[in-house]
C-alpha cells in the first residue's frame, strides 16, 4: 500500500514536472509510468529510465543515467516521501560515479575507474533486460497442458514384488549340523547358566570361520540352541561380536556393518587380500 | 515442433459465427488432418469421446466418422489401438502389452530354515527320497519347501529308487553348486570336519534323554518321532 | 486387435511357435515388436518414461533408446508427438492441435512477474544462487518466490558452490522442461545468444556496488534476512 502510494507520488511528480516539455518528451517520460507491479527496486527504476534514451544497451550514457535517477530520487524526496533505503543507496552510488566520470582520475585513488563502474552497471542492465526478454520468450512457449498434452487415462504400473530366496554354505553346514545333533543333545537350559563366554564364542569362531569366505551375519555364528530364549540369545550375541573383534584384531577377519543397526557381517581375510 | 498448419482458435470461431459463408473459404481441412485431431483428442481425453462430440469440436465440416476409420486402420498392429466403447471411442495400450505395465522388484530374502535343512539333506544324502528326508528331519517336507527348491533349480529328480514302491529321488543340480561355489558335492564338509569346526560340539553325555527341541522348526506341525537311528552314517 | 504376436509369455510362446529352439528362446524381441513395447509404456503413462525403466520393463535382451528412434520418426506430422525430455520420453499431443483441447486444458496459476523472472534467470544461469539471482534482477528475492517455484515442481535444489559459505543453487526440473516442451536446459530460447553476448557470465562487480544487496547466503540458501521488506511487493 505505502508503495503504491510511493509509486503513485513518483509518477505524478515525474509527469508535473514534464508538463511544459515536448510531446515526444512527455511520451518518452510516459515509459515511467508504471504499471500496478510498480519498480522492482532501483535496478529497475534505472532500466526502465534508460528506456527514455532509446539507445542500445551498451551505448548508454551512464552519466545521463545517474543525472536522471538524481533527479528522479530528488523530485520524490521533494515531496517529503521516504524513500526506501535501497533508493538512497543507490542514488549516492550514482553521485559518486557521476563525480568519477566527471572529474579527472586521481591516481592517488583506489579502486576501480569510473569507466569501468559505468561498464558494469550498463552490463547488469543488460543482463537484466536480457533476462526480461528470455523470461517472455519462455512464458510464450507452447506449454504442457495448455498447448500441448499428456495422456488422459493414463495406465497405472503394478508393482510386482519378486522374490528371490538365497542361503550361504555356512547356513547349509550349520542346519546339517543342526539336525546331525538335535536327537542327541539336550538344551542348554538344564545344564548351562545363560552365559555364553567369550572365550567360547572365541573358540568356536576359530572353529568356523574357515568356512566363512562369504560375508556372513555374526548371528548365524550362534550356538545351537542359544538362538530363541532372549537373555540366551543376548549373551550369545555379546560374546559372539566381541570374539569377531578379536579376530578382526588378529588380522583373520574383516568385520562390517553397512549402517546403525544393520546386521554386522564378517568374513575371513584370506588370499584375495594379500 | 510447432511448425504444423496453425488451426489456432481465430479461424475456428470464423467458422462458427460464419456457417453460411461460400464454402471454399473455410473448407474442411484434409482428411489426413482430421485424422491428427481425432487423434489428438483421444489421445487426451479422459474418457471416450463421442463422434458427435469430436465434431463439436473439430472445424467445422469435419467428419470424425470418417477419420476415426482412418486412424483406427493406422494403428492396427501396433502397440496402441483405438477402439469403439459403446457409442464412443478411445485409445487403448493394446491387450497383448499389458504385461509391460508392470514393474518388477526383485527382493532377495534368507531361505527358510525348512528348506535350508531340506536342502542339506538332499546335498549331504543325494539321491534321497522324501521318506528319507523326513525321517531325518523328524518332520514332514512340506510340498512347498520341495516346490520352491525345485523352482529354485538347487534340486532336481534324480532316478527312481529301486525299493519298494519306487519313489522318485532328489539330488542337487549344477546350479546348486555354482551358488555355493562347490566345484561337487563331495566338497561339502563332512561330519568329522563339522565337529571339528565346532558346528557338532555340543554333544551332551550319552545316555540323556532328547527332548527334541523343534517345536520351532515344523512347517506343519506333523512331527514324527522316530527315535530310530540315523540311515545315513558317515 | 489381438492378433499380434503374444509376448506375455516370450519363453513359452517362442518355444510352441519357433522349432529353430534355444537360441530364440531368450533373443529379445524383432525391433518392430520393440518399438510398440515402447510406444504402449509411452501412451499408458502421462509422465516420461526414463530410457532405463523402459529396457527394465521391456523383456531382457531389447534396446529401447533404439527403438525409440523409430517410434518417434513414425509419429512424425501426427497429432501426438514422440518426445525427449532429459533422459526420458514422452508423447505430447501436437502443439498446433491445442485449441481442440479446451476441455482438458489445466488452468495453472498465473506466475508473479518476480516469480517469471526468477525462473528465467535459474534456467538460464543454472546452477546459480540466491545471491546470483539477486545480483542479477537487483532486488532480494522473497522465500514465497522460490516456494511456489520449488512447490511447482519447477526448480529444485542442485548441489552447493564451493564458494564461501557453501551455498546451495538452484537448478530446473525435468518438469519444467516437460511444462515448456524442452528436451534439455541447452534448448532454451535464444540460449545461444545470450552466452555470445556474454550475458549469461558472471561479472564480479567492479568495487562493490550496492546493487546486488549484497545479502549474504544464508547457509541452507534459503533465508535471507538483511532486514530488508522487499520494497514492491507484487
Amino acid at each position: 500500500m505505502a508503495e503504491t502510494d510511493l509509486n503513485k507520488t513518483l509518477q505524478m511528480s515525474f509527469a508535473e514536472d514534464q508538463e511544459e516539455i515536448s510531446v515526444a518528451d512527455r511520451m518518452a517520460a510516459e515509459a515511467l509510468i508504471v504499471d500496478v507491479d510498480g519498480f522492482e527496486g532501483p535496478l529497475d527504476l534505472l532500466l526502465t529510465l534508460s528506456r527514455t534514451q532509446k539507445v542500445d544497451l551498451r551505448k548508454i550514457s551512464v552519466l545521463e543515467l545517474a543525472k536522471q535517477y538524481l533527479d528522479f530520487v530528488e523530485r520524490a524526496k521533494r515531496l517529503r516521501l521516504e524513500l526506501a533505503a535501497d533508493y538512497l543507496v543507490m542514488a549516492a552510488w550514482l553521485a559518486f560515479l557521476k563525480s568519477r566520470l566527471l572529474l579527472p582520475p586521481d591516481p592517488t585513488e583506489e579502486g576501480p575507474s569510473g569507466e569501468e563502474l559505468a561498464a558494469h552497471l550498463a552490463f547488469q542492465l543488460e543482463r537484466l533486460q536480457a533476462m526480461r526478454d528470455a523470461a517472455a520468450k519462455l512464458m510464450a512457449r507452447d506449454r504442457l497442458g495448455r498447448d500441448f498434452f499428456a495422456r488422459g487415462v493414463p495406465e497405472t504400473v503394478e508393482r510386482v514384488r519378486k522374490v528371490t530366496f538365497t542361503a550361504t554354505l555356512m547356513d547349509l553346514m550349520q542346519g546339517y549340523a543342526r539336525l546331525r545333533t538335535r536327537d542327541e543333545f539336550r538344551p542348554f537350559i538344564l545344564d548351562r547358566e545363560s552365559v555364553f563366554t567369550m572365550e567360547e564364542a572365541l573358540e568356536r569362531m576359530r572353529g568356523l570361520i574357515g568356512y566363512a569366505g562369504a560375508w556372513t551375519n555374526i548371528l548365524s555364528y550362534l550356538p545351537v540352541g542359544w538362538e530363541n530364549d532372549p537373555k540366551k540369545r543376548r549373551s550369545a550375541t555379546a560374546a559372539t561380536f566381541a570374539a569377531s573383534l578379536e579376530l578382526a584384531k588378529e588380522g583373520k577377519v574383516f568385520i562390517r556393518q553397512s549402517e546403525t543397526f544393520a546386521p554386522i557381517e564378517v568374513r575371513k581375510r584370506d588370499g584375495r587380500d594379500e | 515442433m510447432s511448425d504444423n498448419i496453425n488451426m489456432s482458435e481465430p479461424d475456428v470461431e470464423a467458422v462458427r459465427d460464419a456457417p453460411q459463408q461460400e464454402e471454399s473459404l473455410f473448407e474442411a481441412p484434409p482428411i489426413a488432418e482430421q485424422e491428427r485431431m481425432c487423434e489428438a483428442i483421444l489421445f487426451a481425453s479422459t474418457e471416450p469421446v463421442s463422434v458427435k462430440e469430436m465434431n463439436n469440436r473439430m472445424p467445422h465440416g469435419c467428419d470424425a466418422a470418417e477419420a476415426l476409420v482412418h486412424l483406427r486402420k493406422r494403428y492396427e498392429g501396433r502397440g496402441v489401438s483405438v477402439v469403439k466403447i459403446g457409442d464412443a471411442w478411445a485409445m487403448r495400450t493394446a491387450p497383448d502389452l499389458g504385461f509391460l505395465m508392470q514393474k518388477e522388484t526383485v527382493e532377495t530374502r534368507k531361505l527358510s530354515r525348512a528348506a535350508v535343512e531340506t536342502l542339506a539333506i538332499i546335498a549331504y544324502h543325494q539321491p534321497v527320497t522324501r521318506a528319507e528326508i523326513e525321517e531325518i528331519r523328524g518332520v514332514s517336507v512340506s510340498r512347498g519347501t520341495v516346490d520352491q527348491l525345485l523352482e529354485m533349480e538347487w534340486i532336481r529328480f534324480g532316478r527312481r529308487k529301486m525299493t519298494p514302491g519306487r519313489p522318485v529321488t532328489f539330488v542337487v543340480t549344477p546350479q546348486f553348486l555354482d551358488h555355493f561355489g562347490l566345484s561337487s558335492p563331495r566338497d561339502l564338509p563332512g561330519l568329522k570336519e563339522l565337529r571339528a569346526a565346532g558346528l557338532l560340539e555340543n554333544r551332551p553325555p550319552p545316555g540323556t534323554i532328547p527332548l527334541g527341541l523343534n517345536s520351532d522348526e515344523e512347517e506343519d506341525g506333523m512331527v514324527i518321532d522316530d527315535g530310530q537311528p540315523e540311515l545315513f552314517e558317515e
